[in-house]
């Protein structure tokens, strides 16, 4: 594995955990996105990933720099998946470990909010009746972030 | 010349994952503009452009061999 | 195992994120608190915890009805380790599940706040010249609070 | 007759985990005040009381048969 990954098969939680713990670490928090069911009375059938991978990787590992700044003391890893995911599959995983655990929750909600925002991966729902591609509406327009 | 990437909802819209076109020296703004002019489905307000794995601005220059990204609002997580 | 348990053994992240997934959960976070080597400078060998267990499993069920009235929709599992704890060991985890990305982080730190307000388990931390049963400063006044 | 648990520095305070008392009726305030004359390192500042597994005020009662813990200050997590 690798501390910043794109991969295509299944996401195991305790490998990113494995990679941040260290006698330094006092709290490990992490983040796992699952394949909901229903969305708004709206049933998914399963999902689609996709990702620009190399930079995808770079822009995973710009947030871990981000986080190392932020939080000193903290360790970080990331991983998405791509391709075809089921219900209740892990699209995204994220380990996070800290002396103390303030700082590792703040850091590992940190990186979900920038992957939504600047990681080049995006995601097809496909439901009983049609399928599309899903943007994050919420997203700031260039000149205002840090991409 | 350059090369260009097409991902997600844009890679439906061309049809196509990738292609070179024989240019240089333009901006951003200008690929973008030819992008708008030859399909259906591009716009500038959502649409980021990356040259070599970085998010480019307007007025960069995108140079002979570089590989330009179109990236449609990501939605990752 | 159980929702909320105190446990003897080794702690095994996995099972409790397995036990808070469900097809409805989107997100998952999880806490474990490790046993730091170092803290102030001063070196931890090892740290021996204790539980007034039958009470200790009724106020871990109790934070749990707490975060199911705070956050609707959320499912939770704690335990916590007793015995001697090792450097890097995992003394307590806190799995939440929850259908947004929000609820999990909050009910999740919610947790490990009132863990440490409220739930009888003691901590002696053993150093290489002492060891002292720790006891938190910042615990509120029992009227204040609502053990 | 109550039954009396003492945990971690209690515990060592008063080399013990746990007795019976042969009382009954008193409040949760007076079986303090016993502890703190009977043993060193009882503190009515620092130690909260737990009768049947639940936290206890001073002025509840302790009945016949209850079982009663002294909580000194908590370090989970």
């Amino acid at each position: 594995m690798k501390q910043f990954e794109i991969v295509e098969g299944p996401l195991h939680v305790q490998q990113y955990i494995d990679y941040v713990l260290h006698p330094g670490a006092g709290a490990i928090t992490t983040f796992t996105g699952h394949v909901r069911e229903w969305t708004n009375g709206v049933r998914t059938l399963f999902l689609s990933y996709e990702a620009y991978v190399p930079m995808a990787e770079k822009k995973l590992a710009q947030i871990g720099s981000e986080i190392d700044e932020k939080w000193p003391g903290s360790k970080v890893s990331i991983a998405h998946r791509i391709g075809e995911l089921q219900i209740s599959d892990i699209a995204v995983v994220i380990a996070v470990s800290s002396p103390h655990r303030k700082s590792a929750y703040e850091a590992n909600e940190y990186a979900i909010e920038r992957i939504k925002e600047m990681v080049p991966i995006w995601k097809k729902e496909i439901w009983e009746d049609g399928e599309e591609w899903m943007g994050d509406q919420r997203r700031k327009p260039f000149e205002g972030g840090n991409l | 010349m350059i090369h260009l990437r097409y991902f997600a909802s844009l890679r439906d819209a061309t049809g196509k994952s990738e292609e070179t076109l024989d240019r240089n020296s333009w901006t951003v703004k200008e690929l973008i503009e030819w992008a708008e002019e030859n399909y259906a489905g591009f716009n500038n307000k959502t649409i980021l452009v990356a040259v070599n794995e970085e998010y480019a601005r307007s007025e960069d220059i995108i140079q002979d061999g570089d590989v330009v990204a179109f990236i449609p609002p990501v939605s990752g997580g």
